[in-house]
Order: C-alpha cells, then structure tokens, then sequence
C-alpha cells in the first residue's frame, strides 16, 4: 500500500460557470481501521480560495500549517490578498524544497481570483508539479474512479445548483467504490458572493 | 545424525499400511502430488534481434538481419531466421536462436508429414500462427519457455496474413507487425506510411521495409546490415538472402557525435 | 464364411489369407439399417433409415455431426459407432485447438483408419462393428467416405451401406454421370430414392424413419429430422421405384439395431453382392 | 508498540483515561504497575504507548515544555494548543533522523470554556480530536463496544462501567496478558486516579 | 505438444472436482502472489475477493450466522453484494471468508459431497462430518496458497453446530466465531452481548449489529447484513439490510436511548 | 589463458539480462448492460504491452452461443486459451447433449474451469452476458479464479475503476435523490457504454482506439463498431 493511500481520502474540484466547486470525503483512517469520520481535509485560505490536501494526514495537517504561516506573511508583507495562481506558486516552492524527501500530499486548488472572479482550479502531485485544466481536477484514494465519473458527468458553464449536483454525485458515487475513502463528504460551492457549505449524507461503511 | 532416521532404518515404520495423514477420507482422482519440478533455461544464450513484417496489397512481405548476438558480442554474422513453411507461410523469429532452430525442426517435420500422406491443403499462416500460440503457450505453462518472438506471414483463405505470437502466447494479427526492438522504431514508420499512403503497392512495401531495417540497424546495437527478404504472394514465397544494407547507409554522421568514446 | 477352425481369434490367419473375425465384423454391418451417401461437385449429402427397436422406442438417431462440416452416418453397432464419433469429434476439436480450422476429411480419414486398424490386429481387442458413411466439405470439396470394420476405408462419389443396401447401390451405380451435375435438392432426391429402394414394397419412406444431412460450398452441416424432412420427401411416394427394391429374399428386419450375435446361424444375404468392395482385408 | 492499549473516552465534561499497565519487554513483563499517563499540566494528560525510551522522553519533553511555557507566560497551555505544539514537535521529528515511535491519547479539560477533550495522535503525528480511541491490538477490540454503547452525556460511573466493559473484551480476545489497567478522569477537578481496573472475560 | 489433452480426456475439474491443474514449480511457489509478476516485473492484480466479516454463534434458539456482502480487490471495492452465506443445503450453511472463489467453489463441492452422503446412507449428514469433509478437502492443498476461514452451521441429530474451518487446516467446534478482517470489530459487540439464554429476536438483532459496527469500523467490510438463524426445521434467512439504512437508524435509536442522567 | 581469467571480456558476460515471467498485462476493458430482454456487451479493441500498443483492431468479446457472448481482457495469452478450451468444451456439451448450453450453464462452466487453474491462474477478466432460459437479459462477473457473481451491469479490465462507479450511479441509481433505477433501453444502455468508453479512454492508457458493441435478443445478435480516441 502506497504511503498517500495510508490515511485514506479524496478531494475533487470542478469548475462552473462563474463559480467553482471543491469537495472531499470526511474520512480519516489508518489503512482498513476508520478513526475519525469528520476529518475534512479542505480548508479555507482566503475568501475565495479553498485547498484539499488528500495524502498522509500528518502532511495535510503539516502542509496547511505551513501554507497558513506563508499565507499570512504574505498578506501582511504585500497588504493584499492572495490570488490562487499565487498559491499554486507558493504551494509548488513548498513541495518542491522536500523534493527528495516530500511532503506526502497531493494538493487540489480552487478558487476565485480575488480581483477578476475567474474561476480557478489546479492539482500538483506530491513535490509541486502543477495542472491547471479548464474542466476539473481530482486528486486521493480513488483519484481513478473521479476520474471516470467526472469525464462523464461535468459539462461547461453549471450553474451552481448544478455544479454542487454534479460534483456531489461524482464525489459520492466515486467514493462508494473505494475502501479508504467515504463516511461523509462535505461540498464548497464558490461563488463571488458566497460560498455555500453543504455536508452529504453517505454510507457509512 | 538425526536420531530417528538411526531408529527408523531398523524398527518398521509405525502403523505401516495405515493411512497417511490426512488422508482418512481420500477423495477419487484426487492429483495433488508435487511434480517433478526441473530447472529449465529462463533466459536466452544466443539470440536475434527485431522482425519487421508487413502487409502490403497482394501479400505480406518480412525483413530480418543475420546476426546471433551472444550478449553485446556479435557471436553469429550469418545466421538466418526466417523459413519457408509451405507455399503460404513463412516464419521468421528474434530471440533465442536455438529454439528458433528447435522450432523449425518441429515444423519441417510436420509439414513432411503432411506431404508424405498427401493431406491437402497445405499448411497455411493462419493455421500455423494458431499452432505456434498453443505450443509456446505450453512451454510457458511448463515454465520451459521457448525463448522466441515469432512473426508468421503468408496467406489464410486466400487473404494474406500476418501474426505475431511471443513466448508466452501472446498472439495477434495485424497489418504490419514487428518483434524486439522493431517494435518501438518500425512500426510507427510503417503506420506513419500507411496513414499517408493508404495502401502500399509491393515496391512501397519493399522500400519501407528496407528502410525500417536500415534505421533499425542505424539505432539497435544488435543489428546488423546482412539481411533477408521473405515475400508471400498467391503464387507462393520468395526468400531473398545475402542482402546487405551497408551500401546504402551513412556514418558520416557519426564523426559528429560526442561524449561516448 | 462359416464357423471353423481358424476363427476363434481376431489375430489369426485362416489358409486361405483371411481374418475371419474381421469379416463377421463385416456382417455386422448389413444388420444395422441402410444409408446412403452421394455427392455433386459441391454437396454432400447422407440419407439414413431409421429404425426402431420396438413400438416402445423411438427412432434410432443415425446421422450425427462431427462438426461444421462433417456429419457421419452409421450402420453396425451403434455403440461402437459412438466410440469412433467420439474419437473423431474429439480430433476435429483438436483441430480447431490447433491449428483454428476445420479438419479436412483426408486427415480425419487417415486418423479414424489407423485408430480401427489397431482392433483388428490385436489379440485384446475385436474390430468396431460398424460401418460408417462420412460426408463432408473441406477445402478440396465435397466428400464422401466409407468405413468399413476392416480398417478400410473408401472415397466415393456415393455409397450405401447396411440392411439391404444392395438395391441403394444398384440406383446409385445408374445414376452415377448424373451425380457431379446435380444441384443440392436433386441430391438428396437421388439419396432418398436410392434409400427407398433398400425399403420393401409395402413400406415408404416417412419423417419418422428418415433423416437427411447436407453439407455443402458456402454451407454448414445441416441434419433434418422429422418436420423438416417434409420438404424433401414431397412427391417421392408418387415417384415410381426403380433399382432392385424388394428383393425376394429378404430377410426379416431384425429388432434391434444392435443384435446381441453377429454370429447368427442364418446367413446373411449374398455375401458377395453385399461386400462393398470385394476382399475384406487388401491385402496390400 | 501494538501491544500495549491505551484508551480514552471523552464525555461532556470529563474524560477518562485507561492504559495497561503492564512493562513489556521481549517475551516479559518486566513491571506490572508501570504508568503510562503522563500529566502534562493540571488539566492535561497524555497517555503514551511505543518505543521503550522514546515514549518517556518524548512525555517528559513535552511536559517540561509546557510547563516552561507557563512559568514564562504565567498561564498554561490550553489542552488544544498543547496538543498543537506536540503535534509540531513530533511531525518535526518524523523528517529528522531520530524519529519518535510514539502513539499518544492526549486528554484534557479546558476550564476557560468548560470543555473536555480528547485527542487522537499516532506517531506521524496526524492528530484528530475524538470522542474515544483505543490504541493497539488489545484496543482495537473495543472500539465496537464504544461505538455501541457511548453516550457523551454519560456519568462518571457509567463512563467506567464501559471501560470495564472495553477491557473484559480485552482480557477475553487479546492474546497478550494485560491484567490491570489504570484509569485516570480529568475534568474541571483536575487530573485524579479511579481505581484500577482488574479485567474479566473469557473468550466464548 | 499443442493439445488439449486435460479437456478432451477429462483430467480436469469438470469432471472431477479434485482435479485441479497442478503447475509443474515447486509447492511453495503455487502460492499464487508469487509468480503474477509481468514481464516487467509488476505486479499484477489478480481480483480476489478479500476483507470480510462473518460471524456465527449458538443460542438457544438454534444458530445465528451474519455477514456483510462486500469484496475488494486491494482497496477497489469489487462488489457490495457478496453473498457470503452459501446454502449448502436446507440444513447446512456455510460463510465466506478470505479467497471468494475458494470458498464457492469448496463449498460447492462440499454440497455435493453431502448429496452423496445422503444417498449412501439414506440420512442426512452430521454438522461435525460436513466441516470435517470440507477441512480434509483443503487440507490436501494446503501450503499451495488456499485461503479461507468458514464457518459450517446446522443442525443435525446432536442439535444446532456450528464449526470453524480453515485453509491451514484448522477445524474446531465453539460456541461463537467470527471470522475475517472486521472480526476484530463483531467480537466486541458480540462477546458483550452474547448469552446462551438469548431469545430469537435479541440473538438475531446481536448479530445484525455485531455486524453492522464491524462495516462501520472496517474499510474492507461493508454493503449489506445478511443474518440467517438454523433451527431444527433448518435455516432461514432473516434479514437483509443495506449498512447504510442500519446506520441511520441506529443512530436515531441512540439517540432516542440517551441517558437521562447528567453526569455528577 | 582459462576461461575464468577471461570472464572480465565483454562477451564472456553473462548474456541472461532476461528472467521469465508467465504473465504479461495486455490491457483492455469490458462492460455488459443487461436489459429486460436484452443484452448489450462491449469492449475497447486495444491490446497493449506496457506502452506498446501491439493491436488497434482486437476486438475481446467473444460469441459463445447465440445467446451468450463473453468479454475477456487481462493476460492476452490466457485470454486466447481460455476462448479456445470455453469453445471446445461447448462442442463437447453440444453433441453431448444435443443442444446449445443454456446461459446459466455456460456461467458456471466457466466459472469451474477458471477454477481448474487455482494454483496458476488464467489472468483474466472476464464477463458473460446472455439471455437466460426466461428470455431475460443476464450478466455474470468473475474474478480470476472463478469466483462468480450474477448482476444486471458490470465493468471488468483495466478501466474498470473509472467505468463501475459511473454505471453504479446511472444504472443502479445509487446515491440518487429519487432512488428508482431506470428502465434499460437498448439506447439508453447504448449510450451508456459510449459515454463510459469515451470517458476511459480519456484517462487510461490501456483502454482506447475503438468499442465493439454487441447486442444479444432472443432473435439474435447485431455487432457495431465505434471509434474511441487513439492516442
């Protein structure tokens, strides 16, 4: 069992029209045993700006940390807050420094820049190499069955009703085929001017 | 010495005649008994290297080198590998060259059999191909491998054919087909071709397939410019040897390149 | 041909050259009900009389496929007609295993005479009691090959083979120059009327004691019992009878296709005129 | 090591600590009343279990430091700032050469806002706040019972009557003999002993 | 050299259930994980089903047998409907743990075998001589790389059995098993929950939930929870649940139950 | 001069760089839909060999009966014999017994005979779908030694972790607010099996270049082909 997969948990991102969309699993376990099943691995790092950080937990938490404390230096040494391909930068220096000994996350990215509302998502592996496609990006246990569900399900410009559904079902329906993930899920919808949380219910096995 | 084998020499071993343990409800046919397990060769001695065959309009035509490596060492610089099976199949091999000559012993064999009791039709690709997978396929089940990659071209139902079967039974059919590392560099230069060209006349055919040996003998160490022909049409096939690609390659490159001396 | 001295065992030469086993063998034949086999330039085609071994029984199944392409007709010994299709189904399996084609008629031939040959030369062992007629298509055409209990085997254009296949004969060797020409249904027509003259006067070919199998260019095996034989046997009782059906001396229809001796008392009919191909064994 | 078992139970407003208390080494017991809770202020344990050496000294060192972090700011650490700075220091550790093999429960009681509090903490120092867990082989026996029968409104009686029930399924399905446990409650009191758990059970 | 000598002369499993293809390598290398390596040295996946729980208890009122349903290959979740319950006859069960196919395919044989039984001995076979056939079966074949930990149920002269039997060759009878990767989670429920003096409803809710918090708990445990109660008239299939709605309910049930008392 | 001084020389090195395995991962990915009273079975007609793409034209679905049809994929050499052992063992039932083997039948023959290989195991994926004895549309999943289970729609090979969810979802209607499975069309199920294919092909190597469909009725089979990206 590869070491990203020890803790269990996915994150999915997708874009909508003038909205974004971040969701993960509420998961937390140490290979089959499940400890914990309200570990949300997606925070919040700005107003408009959301990072998941699937991989061993201890790096997620780690990881968060140390972008909060670079986030906040950020802010106060330039008085401005951070657009998420300023994050994408800081997230990818962060990994890339333990290039030989990583950080064992993957990161996914999404946001609304701060100034122009464009929508922005992007996933970098375990030492910061970064992508940024125009549809969505997953990243976790069952990054493979994302994958499937979203090629087939996301379409361009969803509102945001419909970029929650699609997401949801995506993330939910991907999760339920994989063991180390699940237990609950938890959805941000992004829009300009708000952003909606919304915790699904899920099978608990 | 182990204290019971002192014992056990003289005094009858107990409870002779009684069942075995385990074995109170002995189920028929019941085969679990360990075979005799033997060593075999796991990996080639002398071998060749890449195949490239292809399908043209009107027949199939196939190209290999000459050459037995034995390691780096260019042991063998006249070994040929392709065959003539019958008037409607050929069979050329990379990899070990002695299962590729056990091979074609078997098949000879076969096919004089056929001949001396007269069976008709004769042997033809697809059959052959078939015959091919089922035997390398139980010498890998065996775990005694015939070290080969085999490529089989001729006609079947008055189509040609062209296939390809490994040493462990992989087995397809298709246009253009090639083994070792023809498998990288020929193939996408005769699909490349195809894809321009749509269907490839017999000289097309020829000339690719010079080509494809010639950058395989430019880039594979264990190429070399000896090389044979085998063409299959429905008048039957011809087998060109002692063809040689030097004249027609350029080294003059190769004063260019560094950093290998 | 009757009891002696030299009889008692399947190896054993009589003065004469002959294994006297082996032609009791033969016998065995003529007991079990007709079947014919002819073929045209691009069909096969085998009709069978069926029989039934009492009111209680059903028709005997005559005509069996071996594959795609071959269908076999028996007469003799049914079980031991089952060993041998077994044994053949088996190497035209093999066939497809091996070499993913239909297995031509000569290989198969030459596989099912070598396996027949070995009864008849062992001590432990008797020869099959059966005849078999094996109709097929492969790549030189169609075919048409008798076995005999001897070993021997023959390609035909057409033959028949069991009770009374004299008079099956008789039609054929007439009708021989019409064969090659004929088109599928005026096979089988020449089939059934050669199978209808082995029958005597009283009786007529119906869909419950005839089975008819054609195999053929472009075509796979098909075997038609019952129902579907109608077609052909359309106008065949309007149709005058020629050859030499209902021979004076024939002899009772035995009950069963598989008596338990073929070692009867009354001889057979002419054992000349039912030997298909004069000598038993050849003796080269 | 996955032979010890450590548990904790976090309710309203209190939570309770067990561990074995049993000194393994080798195939030994080396000690049968060793105390594996380490008070890390008035209102903070942290139960250890792992590598002989490292449990103590990574407990001492955090003990030391937190208490140094009230002489020097003159209040202490609240419970989960405390387990912010152990985390700190053990993922730290983790990408050194001298990694601590700990696996800790840490449980407190913050008098601020009246809150008790459990935390999950493994030894790559992923730390999850949890109503109860279970440490080791012996502990993950148990973790059905308390997902059966916890209540977090439940009384310091019942909240041990569980405990016992836990450590009787120990006792009963754990091929190690762990005989008695030590049980520790830490509310708005502070940290105080319950009497030692003597397990029961036979496997069916 | 090219035949199918195996098929055509029936040496194989379809005529013989004991026939297994023997590969011609050394007994330890059967052990299928050690040659499904490709030619370029990866691994291969080979989907068998495994994580499991199971498990079996008398009472009373006979046997209780529970299982989930769920089957992963690695941490791919191959099928959330096993049926790991095998109905060998109307009196005799048996579950599913570790190699699916193992156990169908023993457990099928083993039906058989039984069928026979009854036929030479014009009565129905014993519990214990059911698990004892089933455990000799595997025991021929053990150290080539089987994998299965069942139990065999139902209830014969002696009254209700129940039977543990394994691919090392373990056989023993008990009172109460649980076997697979969330066994570790039913014992708890189930060792603290049992009694002999179980009645019928408590026993099969006792096994219904023993399962239940080993899906919960286990990630390679889950779907659906299946319970089955023997009785002298022979077994019947109690409830199929999905987790999901067990759950739900359970957890409305808790909170129904809290206590009243606040603590002091 | 002994050999063994020698050694050192370049061609005296040990030539055996190789070591044999049996198995070899040739790619490929099936999905089979069973509807009422049909049935539709696909696969992707790539074969592959670590990135080599041997064939773009492999179909891996193969007619066994004329109301059955199996996919396979995994270790093409096993594939090949599994297909011609399945085949022959049908020919035998067949003049057995007269008649074509039932669909049923057909599943747990396989099933035994994947079985047979427990201790060296055909490397396979493999699904049955057919119509049963009542007319209905029926699909059969196996693990590679034999294990077998009945459902109404299944994914198997490489993809099968992209394409099983996403069938879950929209066939078996999990997680779905009105949580009633639809009514299987042909069409429905037909656009399904594109849309899952196109979607595989998108983001596994192994899977691509073209879908063989194949649709059993109780009337007979019809086959089409459809074209799938083919980098």
């Amino acid at each position: 069992m590869s070491i990203l997969h020890y803790n269990g948990g996915c994150v999915v991102a997708m874009k909508g029209k003038n909205c974004v969309a971040v969701a993960t699993d509420l998961r937390f376990g140490v290979q089959g045993q499940t400890i914990a099943t309200d570990f949300e691995r997606v925070f919040e790092l700005g107003p408009h700006l959301y990072i998941g950080l699937p991989g061993l937990a201890t790096d997620t938490q780690t990881v968060y940390q140390r972008l909060q404390f670079r986030i906040k230096m950020y802010e106060m040494r330039e008085g401005r807050k951070l657009k998420p391909q300023t994050l994408m930068a800081m997230v990818q220096n962060l990994l890339y420094e333990r290039r030989f000994g990583p950080y064992f996350v993957e990161p996914v990215i999404a946001g609304l820049n701060a100034t122009t509302k464009e929508p922005y998502i992007c996933a970098l592996d375990l030492i910061g190499c970064a992508t940024e496609p125009a549809d969505f990006v997953v990243s976790g246990t069952c990054s493979e069955s994302l994958y499937g569900m979203c090629e087939t399900t996301w379409r361009e410009d969803m509102e945001p009703d419909d970029l929650f559904e699609c997401i949801s079902q995506s993330l939910v329906n991907a999760f339920d085929r994989d063991a180390l993930s699940g237990w609950g899920a938890v959805v941000h919808v992004i829009e300009h001017d708000k952003v909606t949380t919304r915790y699904l219910k899920c099978r608990q096995d | 010495m182990d204290v019971g084998r002192m014992f056990g020499e003289v005094a009858p071993p107990l409870w002779s005649g009684g069942p075995a343990p385990g074995g109170f409800y002995s189920f028929p046919g019941t085969n679990n008994k360990q075979h005799e397990t033997k060593t075999h060769t796991m990996y080639p001695s002398t071998s060749g290297t890449s195949v490239v065959g292809l399908v043209y309009d009107g027949g199939v035509m196939l190209g290999a080198d000459t050459l037995g490596s034995y390691g780096s060492l260019a042991r063998f610089r006249n070994v040929e590998r392709t065959f003539k099976v019958t008037d409607k199949a050929v069979l050329t091999c990379s990899g070990d060259i002695a299962d590729y000559q056990f091979i074609r012993e078997v098949i000879e064999q076969k096919v004089r059999d056929d001949e001396i009791s007269g069976f008709t039709p004769v042997l033809n690709a697809g059959a052959l191909h078939c015959w091919l997978t089922r035997v390398l396929y139980n010498r890998r089940s065996r775990f005694d491998p015939l070290w080969l990659e085999c490529v089989v071209a001729g006609f079947k139902d008055d189509k040609p054919f062209l296939g390809y079967v490994d040493k462990i039974g992989t087995a397809f059919e298709a246009q253009e087909v090639a083994s070792g590392f023809g498998m990288h560099m020929a193939i996408p230069m005769i699909r490349e071709a195809r894809e321009k060209k749509g269907n490839l006349t017999r000289d097309d055919a020829r000339k690719l397939l010079v080509d494809c040996l010639k950058v395989l003998y430019y880039r594979d160490c264990r190429a070399h410019f000896k090389y044979q022909v085998a063409d299959v049409t429905a008048e039957g096939v011809k087998i060109e040897n002692d063809l040689n690609l030097k004249p027609d390659t350029s080294w003059s490159i190769a004063n260019f390149v560094r950093g290998y001396e | 041909m009757f009891r002696n001295q030299y009889d008692n065992d399947v190896t054993v030469w009589s003065p004469q050259g002959r294994l006297h086993q082996v032609e009791y063998a033969m016998e065995a034949v003529k007991q079990g009900s007709a079947t014919v086999g002819v073929k045209s330039s691009t069909h096969a085609v085998l009709v069978a009389l069926k029989r039934a071994s009492s009111e209680l029984a059903a028709h005997q199944k005559k005509i069996m496929p071996l594959d795609k392409h071959i269908a076999v007709s028996i007469s003799g010994l049914t079980a031991d007609a089952r060993v041998l299709i077994r044994f053949m189904r088996t190497e035209c399996l093999n066939e497809h295993y091996a070499h993913d084609q239909a297995l031509s008629l000569d290989k198969l031939m030459e596989k099912v005479g070598v396996k027949m040959q070995v009864a008849t030369q062992r001590y432990d062992k008797r020869p099959y009691g059966v005849g078999l007629l094996i109709a097929g298509h492969d790549g030189d055409g169609p075919h048409i090959y008798q076995t005999c209990p001897s070993a021997n085997y023959y390609d035909c254009q057409a033959m028949g083979i069991g009770a009374r296949s004299q008079s099956a004969r008789t039609y054929l060797e007439r009708h021989l120059e019409e064969f090659s020409s004929s088109t599928r249904e005026e096979l089988i027509r020449h089939a059934l009327r050669a199978l209808r003259d082995t029958l005597p006067n009283d009786v007529e070919l119906t869909n419950k004691n005839c089975s008819v199998a054609v195999v053929g260019q472009g075509e796979d095996l098909s075997i038609y019992e019952d129902e579907d034989v109608n077609p052909y046997l359309e106008g065949l009782d309007q149709e005058e009878r020629r050859g030499g059906a209902g021979r004076s001396e024939a002899q009772p229809t035995p009950s069963d296709d598989t008596p338990a001796s073929t070692d009867t008392t009354q001889p057979p009919s002419s054992s000349s005129g039912d030997q298909p191909q004069g000598e038993s064994m050849d003796t080269d | 090591m996955a032979l010890e078992c450590l548990i904790g139970i976090k309710f309203d407003d209190f939570v309770l600590i067990a561990t074995d208390m049993s000194h393994i080494q080798s195939i030994m017991v080396q000690k049968s009343d060793d105390d594996k809770i380490h008070k890390l202020s008035s209102h903070l344990v942290m139960a250890v279990a792992g590598e002989a050496g490292d449990t103590t000294q990574f407990a001492e060192y955090i003990a030391k430091n937190i208490q140094l972090y009230k002489m020097r700011n003159g209040y202490e650490l609240h419970p989960s700032s405390a387990v912010h700075f152990t985390r700190h220091t053990l993922s730290t550790h983790l990408r050194s050469r001298e990694p601590y093999f700990v696996n800790l429960l840490m449980g407190g009681y913050n008098p601020a806002i009246n809150k008790s509090e459990l935390y999950y903490m493994d030894y790559l120092a992923a730390s999850v706040p949890v109503n109860y867990y279970a440490f080791g082989y012996g502990g993950m026996f148990t973790l059905s019972i308390m997902d059966q029968d916890y209540h977090s409104n439940m009384t310091r009686e019942a909240g041990y009557e569980l405990l016992k029930k836990c450590i009787g399924e120990v006792k009963r399905r754990f091929i190690i003999n762990l005989p008695k446990f030590r049980v520790r409650i830490i509310s708005k009191e502070g940290i105080s002993d319950m009497p030692t758990i003597i397990a029961e059970g036979e496997a069916a | 050299m090219e035949g199918m000598d195996e098929i055509t002369d029936k040496k194989d499993n379809t005529s013989n259930p004991f026939q297994l293809y023997m590969p011609l390598l050394p007994k330890s290398e059967c052990q299928v994980g050690e040659f499904l390596v490709d030619e370029n040295g990866r691994k291969l996946r080979l989907n068998f089903a495994h994580g499991t729980t199971t498990l079996g208890f008398k009472f009373k009122g006979g046997v209780i047998m529970a299982v989930d349903s769920r089957a992963t290959s690695g941490q791919y979740i191959g099928s959330q409907n096993v049926k790991k319950i095998i109905e060998i006859n109307p009196y005799l069960l048996g579950t599913m743990a570790g190699g699916a196919a193992d156990c169908t395919y023993w457990e099928r044989v083993l039906a058989r075998e039984c069928r026979l039984y009854e036929l030479r001995n014009r009565e129905r076979i014993s519990v214990a001589a059911a698990s004892k056939l089933l455990a000799n079966m595997v025991y021929q074949y053990k150290g080539y790389g089987l994998s299965m930990g069942v139990m065999i149920s139902g209830w014969d002269k002696k009254g209700p059995g129940l039977y543990y039997v394994d691919s090392d060759g373990n056989r023993m009878a008990g009172n109460v098993f649980s076997v697979g990767s969330g066994s570790i989670n039913a014992y708890g429920v189930m060792d603290t929950g049992y009694s002999w003096d179980l009645t019928d409803t408590q026993a099969r809710e006792l096994g219904r939930k023993a399962i239940y918090h080993a899906t919960h708990r286990d990630a390679y445990s889950g779907g659906i929870v299946r319970v089955y109660q023997i009785t002298k008239e022979g077994w019947t299939k109690i409830s199929e649940e999905d987790s999901k709605n067990l759950h739900y309910q359970y957890e409305e049930e808790k909170k129904k139950k809290k206590p009243t008392t606040t603590s002091s | 001069m002994s050999l063994a001084v020698m050694g050192g020389a370049d061609y005296m090195r040990d030539p055996r760089k190789h070591h044999f395995h049996p198995y070899a991962d040739n790619g490929g990915t099936s999905v089979a839909i069973a509807g009422d009273d049909f049935v539709m079975i696909a696969s992707d007609t790539r074969l592959t060999r670590g990135f080599n793409i041997l064939s773009r034209d492999q179909g891996k679905v193969l007619g066994l009966t004329p109301k059955t049809m199996m996919a396979s994929s995994g270790c093409w050499a096993d594939v090949l014999t599994l297909k011609k052992v399945l085949n022959a063992r049908l020919t035998m039932y067949s003049h057995e017994h007269h008649d074509v083997m039932s669909t049923t039948a057909v599943a747990q023959l396989l099933s035994t005979m994947l079985y047979w290989r427990r201790f060296f195991p055909y490397y396979v994926s493999n699904i049955l779908a057919g119509i049963d004895e009542e007319g209905k549309g029926v699909v059969y999943h196996y693990d590679p030694v034999g294990h077998m289970e009945k459902l109404a729609f299944s994914a198997t090979g490489a993809s099968v972790a992209q394409i099983q969810p996403l069938l879950d979802n929209q066939i078996g209607a999990l997680n779905m607010k009105d949580a009633t499975p639809p009514t299987i069309t042909k069409e429905l199920a037909r656009q399904l099996i594109h849309d899952a294919f196109v979607s595989a092909a998108e983001r596994d190597i192994n899977t691509g270049d073209g879908i063989l469909i194949h649709t059993i009725t109780k009337d007979g089979r019809t086959d089409e082909k459809v074209k799938l990206r083919r980098d």
